[in-house]
C-alpha cells in the first residue's frame, strides 16, 4: 500500500506517453503531455505528504503542529506554470502548423524526413 | 575587503541584467525604436559578459558560493539558492555570453522587424543558460532548464511562414519537455530520499549508497539532460530544430545550447554522484561510452549524407557531442578539462560555420548544396570561415579543439581505452569532409549535380534585408573573430593549465561540499604537474584532415560511385539511417521512452548483476 | 482519511487514462477539465491548499479555455480552406 | 515506422521504462512518511524569521525567491513566444487593394459572421456583475498570500478574468480597449522589471540579492513579512498581464487573424 501512490505516478507518465506516441492529432498530443506532467505532480505530492499532517500554513495554529512538507508545494507551483506555458507554446505551433499544412495529424507530416 | 568579497555582490547579474532588460524591451515594445532595443540588448549583453569576466578574474585561486537572499545554510542544512561560482563555470557563462553577442550583432541584419519580441527572447535565454552554468540547486537548475526550453521553443518557430520550422519546433518542444519531466521526476525521488534540494547536500546525505532509487534518480537526470545535448538515441529533435531554427538561433543552439546537457550532467555526477558511483565507476564508464560512441558515428555518418547545409551542420553537433560524452565517460578530471577546452573550441568554430550558411543564405537564397553549386566562385573571401571551420572540427592544432582532444587522450590511455583516438579520427575526418566538400562544392564549383540527391531538400527563404549583392560587415566579422579566436586562444599560454585547474576544482567532491555546506574557504585542486606525449593526438588528428580532405575530393570527383553492385549494401544501410529520423515525433518519443529504459536497465544489471 | 486519499488516486489514474484514450479532442477536452478539477480535489484532500488553488485556476479554467480557443481556430482554418477549395473550383468553371 | 509498428515497438519499450520507474520507486520512503529535513526546518523557522503564516508562501518568495523570479520569467518569456508565434502571417494581413476578386473574400466575411457571439441581456448584466467582486477577490488572494492559501500566481490568475468576462458579455469594444496591447505588455514588463528591483534593492542595501530587508511588521498582518509582499504583488502583476495576453492572443486568433485575399499580384 505505501507504494501504490508512487505507481499512479510511473502509470500516469506511461499512460501519456502512450497517448503522445500514439496520437493522431496535435491538440490530442498536448493533452496528453498535460497528463504526463500531472504525473510529475502526484509524484512531488505523494513524497512530501505525512500522515495526519496539517497543511503547512500556521494561521491560527500554533508552530510545531505537525505539517506536511512545504517545499514540494512550492516546487509544485513552480511546475503548474512550468505546464501552462508548455501548452500555449505547443498550442501555438500547432495552430501555425495547420494553418500551413491543412492537418494536425502527425502521419500527414513528413517534410523533415531524412 | 579583498576583491572578490566585493565581487561577490555582483554573482546575481549574469541573471538579473538580461531578464531586467527584457522586461524593459518588454514592456516598452510599441515605442522603443528597432536601433535603440538592438543597443540595449547588446549593452545588456556586455554587462553580463563583464561581470562573468570579473567572476573569473576573482575566482583564479578560490572559487567561492553566493547565497540568493541571504540564507546561508545552518548545520550543513541549505535554506535557500546558491550559485557557485568556479573557474570552468565562470569561464562556460563566458563562451554564452560571446555567442549571446554574436547572435545580436549577427541579427543587427535581421530584416523580420517585429518589435522587440527576438531581443526579449534570446534575452531570456541568456539569462537563463548563465543561470545553469552557476546554480547549485538541483531545482533551480529544472528551473532554469525549463526557461531555457521556453524561449527556445518560440525563437525555433520564429519564421511563422515556414510550415516545415512550426513542425521542427514541435518535435524540439515535445521531446524536450518529456526530459524536463524526467529531470523532475529525477530531482523529486532524490528530494525524497535526502531531504535536499541543494546538490551539495544531496551528496553529502547519500554518501556511498547507491540504491535503486539513486540510480534511477541519476537515470532519470542523465535521459532528460542528454534529450537536451541530443544523444542518441534521444538525438532526433536536434536536426529537424536546426534545419528550420533562424541562423542567429542556430548559433545559441549548436554552439553552446546542447552542450549545457552534458554541463549539467557532469555537474551533477561531481557534486552527487561521485560517491554513490564511486564503487561503480566502470559501469558508468561503459555505458556512457557506448552511448557516446554510437551518436557520435551516426552523427558524422548522417552528416556526411546532408544536402541542406544547416542539418549537415546539425549532425556534425550530434556528431562532436557524442565525443564530449566520450570525454565525461572517462569520469576524470584531465578528461573533464579536455571535454571544456573542446567545447569551447567547438562552440567557436561552429557558430561561425553557422554564419558561414547564414551569409551563403543572405547572398543566394539558399542553403541547399547543390543548388548553390559553382555560385560563390568569385566569394573566397567569405570561404575561408568554411575550411578553417573544417580544420577546427578536425582538430588540427592549433585549434582548442586540438587542445581538448589531446587531453581526452591522456586520460583515454590512462584507463586503458586506447580506441578512444580513433572514434575522434573518425568523426572529425567525416565531418570535416562534409564541410569541405561543401567549400568544393559552392566556392570551387567541383562535383556534379547528381551525387547527392538523397539528402533532405528543405526550401528555405532569405531570412536578411537587402542589398543582397554585398555580405555587411556585421555578419562576416563576427565569423572571422570566432574561429581565429579558436586558434589564437591555444596560444595563450597556461590554457591548458587553467583548464585543469577548472576541472579538478569542479570534479573535487568533498571540497565542493564543504564549500558549499560549511561555508570553508578552500583554494581550487590543482592538477598534479607533468607532461603528456603529444604523439597520439597529433597522429589522430593529421589522419582526420588527411581523410577528410580525401574523402571530400573523393566525393566531388567523378569517381564517387554511383549506382554500383558495392555500394549498394551502404546505400541501404544509409536509407536505414535516414529513414530512423522520419520527422514523426511518435518515433522521436517511442525512442525516448527505449532509450530511458534500457540506459535504466542496463545500469542496473551492470551495478546489480555484476557487480561493476 | 486514508481511504480518501487512495481513492481520489484511484479517480486520478482513471480519470488520466480516460483523457488519454478519449480521441476526439472537443470531448478530450472536456475530460481534460474534469480531470484538472479531480487534480485540485487530490490537492486540497493532501493538504496541499496553495497548489489547489491554483490548480483550479489553471488546470480547470485556464488550460481547456486555450485548448477550445486552438479548437475553434482549427475549425476556422478548415472553413476557410474549404472556402478556398470551392472558390477555385468555381473559378475553374467559369475559365 | 507505421503506426502498427510504432504501438508495439512502444508498448515493449514503456513496459521496460515503467519496471525502471517502479525499481526506483521501491526503495523511496514509504509513502506518508516524510523525511525532511528541509521542509520541516522551513516549516518551524518560517513564522518566527518572516512572520508569514504561509509558509508555501514564504519559501516561495523569501527562502526560494530566486526560483520564483525564474518561474515568473518562465511564464513572461512564453508569453512573449506565444504572440510571436501566433503574429499575423504575411497571408493574415490586410492588403487587399481592391484589384483581386472579392468573391472569396465575402465567402469569408460571411462565415465571419456566423460566429459572432452574442449574449442575452441577463447574461450580459450577470457577467458583468461579476468584474467588480472578482477584481477585489484577486486582489484579496495577491495581498493575503504571506497569510492564507494563494498569492500573487493564483491572485493574479483571477484579476486576468475581468477582461475574459467582458468579452463572454459580448462587449467586443470595451474588451479591446481594455486588452491594449501597450498596456498589457507594460504591465507585464512592469512586474518582471519589478521582482527584479526588488532584488537588487536587497542587493544594494542589505547585500544579497533578493534579501528581504524590509520590517517584517506583525506577525498575521496584511503588511507583514517584508518583501514578501512587494514580491506577490509584482508576481500578481506580471502574471495578470501575461495571462490577459495569452488570452488575447488567442482570442486574436480566433476573432481577427484570418486568410485575406491577397491583391495587386
Amino acid at each position: 500500500m505505501s507504494l501504490f501512490p508512487y505507481l499512479v505516478a510511473a502509470w500516469l507518465f506511461c499512460i501519456g506517453l502512450y497517448g503522445v506516441v500514439t496520437s493522431r492529432n496535435f491538440i490530442h498530443l498536448v493533452m496528453c503531455l498535460a497528463v504526463v506532467q500531472s504525473s510529475t505532480y502526484v509524484l512531488l505530492l505523494t513524497i512530501g505528504y505525512r500522515i495526519g499532517g496539517m497543511p503547512p500554513v500556521f494561521a491560527g495554529v500554533p508552530v510545531g503542529t505537525p505539517a506536511v512538507d512545504p517545499v514540494v508545494q512550492a516546487l509544485m507551483l513552480t511546475d503548474i506554470v512550468v505546464e501552462a506555458t508548455v501548452v500555449a507554446l505547443l498550442l501555438s505551433l500547432a495552430v501555425q502548423v495547420h494553418k500551413g499544412t491543412g492537418t494536425l495529424n502527425p502521419d500527414h507530416l513528413r517534410e523533415l524526413q531524412g | 575587503m579583498s576583491l572578490s568579497s566585493i565581487v561577490a555582490h555582483i554573482t546575481a547579474l549574469p541573471v538579473a541584467t538580461p531578464l531586467g532588460t527584457a522586461a524593459v524591451l518588454a514592456a516598452l515594445n510599441k515605442f522603443l525604436p528597432r536601433r535603440m532595443a538592438d543597443t540595449l540588448a547588446i549593452l545588456a549583453t556586455l554587462v553580463t559578459l563583464f561581470t562573468e569576466t570579473l567572476l573569473l578574474y576573482s575566482v583564479r585561486s578560490q572559487p567561492f558560493v553566493y547565497w540568493y537572499g541571504g540564507w546561508a545554510p545552518r548545520s550543513g542544512a541549505a535554506l535557500g539558492i546558491c550559485f557557485v561560482i568556479d573557474p570552468l563555470s565562470c569561464a562556460l557563462a563566458m563562451l554564452i555570453s560571446v555567442l549571446v553577442l554574436v547572435a545580436f550583432v549577427f541579427s543587427l541584419r535581421y530584416f523580420d522587424s517585429i518589435g522587440t519580441m527576438f531581443h526579449v527572447l534570446v534575452l531570456g535565454f541568456l539569462a537563463a543558460m548563465s543561470g545553469f552554468a552557476f546554480t547549485g540547486d538541483l531545482f533551480n537548475l529544472f528551473v532554469f532548464f525549463e526557461l531555457m526550453s521556453a524561449s527556445a521553443f518560440a525563437l525555433c518557430g520564429y519564421k511563422n511562414e515556414e510550415t516545415t520550422a512550426q513542425q521542427g519546433a514541435l518535435n524540439f518542444a515535445i521531446t524536450n519537455t518529456i526530459g524536463a519531466f524526467l529531470v523532475l521526476c529525477g530531482i523529486a525521488m532524490l528530494y525524497s530520499r535526502t531531504g535536499a534540494l541543494n546538490m551539495a547536500q544531496i551528496g553529502r546525505a547519500l554518501g556511498q549508497q547507491s540504491d535503486a532509487t539513486v540510480i534511477t534518480a541519476f537515470v532519470f537526470l542523465l535521459v532528460g539532460f542528454y534529450v537536451k545535448a541530443a544523444i542518441f538515441p534521444f538525438h532526433f529533435w536536434l536536426a529537424d530544430a536546426h534545419a528550420v531554427a533562424p541562423t542567429p538561433v542556430c548559433i545559441l543552439f549548436s554552439g553552446i545550447m546542447v552542450q549545457l546537457g552534458v554541463y549539467a550532467v557532469a555537474r551533477v555526477y561531481w557534486a552527487i554522484m561521485a560517491g554513490p558511483f564511486a564503487a561503480h565507476r566502470g559501469a558508468l564508464m561503459s555505458l556512457l561510452l557506448v552511448i557516446g560512441t554510437i551518436t557520435s558515428l551516426l552523427g558524422a555518418i548522417m552528416c556526411f549524407g546532408q544536402r541542406h547545409l544547416k542539418r549537415l551542420l546539425a549532425f556534425s553537433t550530434i556528431s562532436h557531442t557524442g565525443l564530449l560524452v566520450i570525454g565525461f565517460a572517462l569520469l576524470d578530471p584531465h578528461a573533464l578539462s579536455g571535454v571544456a577546452l573542446y567545447v569551447a573550441g567547438h562552440g567557436l568554430v561552429k557558430a561561425s560555420l553557422f554564419i558561414g550558411a547564414g551569409i551563403l543564405l543572405h547572398r543566394y537564397g539558399s542553403v541547399d548544396e547543390l543548388e548553390l553549386r559553382g555560385r560563390a566562385q568569385r566569394h573566397h573571401f567569405s570561404g575561408i570561415v568554411f575550411l578553417l571551420g573544417a580544420l577546427g572540427l578536425a582538430g588540427v592544432p592549433p585549434n582548442l579543439t586540438f587542445l581538448g582532444e589531446h587531453a581526452i587522450d591522456h586520460a583515454a590511455t590512462l584507463v586503458h581505452q586506447d580506441w578512444i583516438p580513433v572514434i575522434f579520427a573518425f568523426s572529425g575526418a567525416i565531418t570535416s569532409a562534409a564541410v569541405l566538400r561543401v567549400y568544393g562544392r559552392v566556392y570551387l564549383g567541383w562535383g556534379d549535380r547528381e551525387s547527392l540527391r538523397t539528402g533532405k531538400q528543405i526550401p528555405e527563404e532569405r531570412e536578411t534585408a537587402g542589398p543582397h549583392h554585398r555580405i555587411p560587415a556585421v555578419m562576416i566579422l563576427p565569423a572571422f573573430l570566432m574561429v581565429i579566436a579558436a586558434l589564437g586562444l591555444t596560444l595563450t599560454p597556461k590554457l591548458r593549465r587553467a583548464a585543469e585547474t577548472g576541472a579538478f576544482t569542479m570534479a573535487d567532491t568533498a571540497a565542493y561540499q564543504s564549500r558549499v555546506l560549511d561555508g570553508a574557504h578552500l583554494p581550487n585542486t590543482f592538477a598534479p604537474p607533468g607532461q603528456t606525449a603529444l604523439t597520439p593526438t597529433l597522429i589522430s588528428t593529421s589522419c582526420a584532415i588527411v581523410f577528410g580532405l580525401l574523402l571530400a575530393a573523393w566525393s566531388l570527383s567523378p569517381l564517387w560511385p554511383k549506382q554500383d553492385v558495392i555500394v549498394r549494401p551502404f546505400k541501404l544501410v544509409m536509407g536505414g539511417l535516414r529513414s530512423l529520423h522520419s520527422g514523426h515525433v511518435g518515433d522521436y518519443v517511442a525512442f525516448l521512452t527505449l532509450g530511458a529504459a534500457a540506459i535504466g536497465i542496463v545500469l542496473g544489471l551492470l551495478i546489480r548483476r555484476f557487480g561493476m | 482519511m486514508q481511504l480518501l486519499q487512495m481513492l481520489i488516486l484511484c479517480f486520478v489514474a482513471i480519470f488520466g487514462t480516460a483523457v488519454v484514450l478519449t480521441r476526439d479532442p472537443r470531448s478530450q477536452v472536456i475530460g481534460l477539465s474534469f480531470f484538472g478539477l479531480v487534480l485540485a480535489c487530490m490537492f486540497f484532500i493532501f493538504q496541499a491548499p496553495d497548489v489547489g488553488l491554483s490548480q483550479v485556476v489553471i488546470g480547470a479554467v485556464a488550460l481547456p479555455l486555450m485548448f477550445m480557443l486552438t479548437m475553434a481556430r482549427v475549425r476556422r482554418n478548415t472553413e476557410e480552406h474549404e472556402a478556398r477549395k470551392r472558390h477555385e473550383k468555381k473559378g475553374k468553371e467559369a475559365a | 515506422m507505421n503506426p502498427r509498428f510504432r504501438r508495439y515497438f512502444f508498448l515493449i519499450s514503456v513496459v521496460a521504462f515503467f519496471g525502471v520507474f517502479a525499481w526506483g520507486l521501491h526503495d523511496l520512503p514509504p509513502f506518508g512518511h516524510y523525511r525532511g529535513p528541509y521542509g520541516d526546518i522551513l516549516n518551524h523557522v518560517a513564522v518566527y524569521e518572516r512572520h508569514a503564516t504561509d509558509v508555501v508562501t514564504a519559501v516561495n518568495f523569501d527562502y526560494r525567491g530566486f526560483d520564483t523570479l525564474g518561474e515568473e520569467s518562465i511564464l513572461f518569456m512564453s508569453v512573449i513566444g506565444t504572440s510571436l508565434l501566433l503574429r499575423p502571417q504575411k497571408k493574415e494581413t490586410d492588403n487587399n487593394d481592391g484589384k483581386a476578386d472579392n468573391s472569396l473574400q465575402r465567402d469569408l466575411d460571411e462565415s465571419e459572421r456566423r460566429r459572432a457571439p452574442a449574449a442575452s441581456d441577463a447574461a450580459r448584466v450577470l457577467t458583468l456583475a461579476l468584474v467588480g467582486p472578482l477584481i477585489v477577490f484577486g486582489w484579496y488572494i495577491v495581498t493575503h498570500g504571506q497569510l492564507t492559501p494563494g498569492g500573487g500566481f493564483q491572485g493574479g490568475v483571477i484579476l486576468a478574468t475581468p477582461p475574459l468576462l467582458v468579452y463572454l458579455a459580448g462587449d467586443l469594444k470595451t474588451f479591446k480597449r481594455i486588452t491594449r496591447q501597450e498596456w498589457v505588455e507594460a504591465i507585464e514588463g512592469a512586474g518582471i522589471f519589478g521582482f527584479v528591483l526588488v532584488g537588487l534593492l536587497g542587493l544594494f542595501v542589505g547585500g544579497a540579492f533578493l534579501q528581504n530587508l524590509l520590517p517584517l511588521g506583525q506577525t498575521g498582518s496584511v503588511i507583514s513579512a517584508g518583501t514578501v509582499a512587494l514580491l506577490n504583488i509584482a508576481t500578481g502583476l506580471a502574471v495578470s498581464g501575461g495571462f490577459v495576453q495569452l488570452i488575447y492572443v488567442f482570442l486574436e486568433q480566433t476573432l481577427e487573424v484570418k486568410l485575406r485575399v491577397q491583391g495587386g499580384k
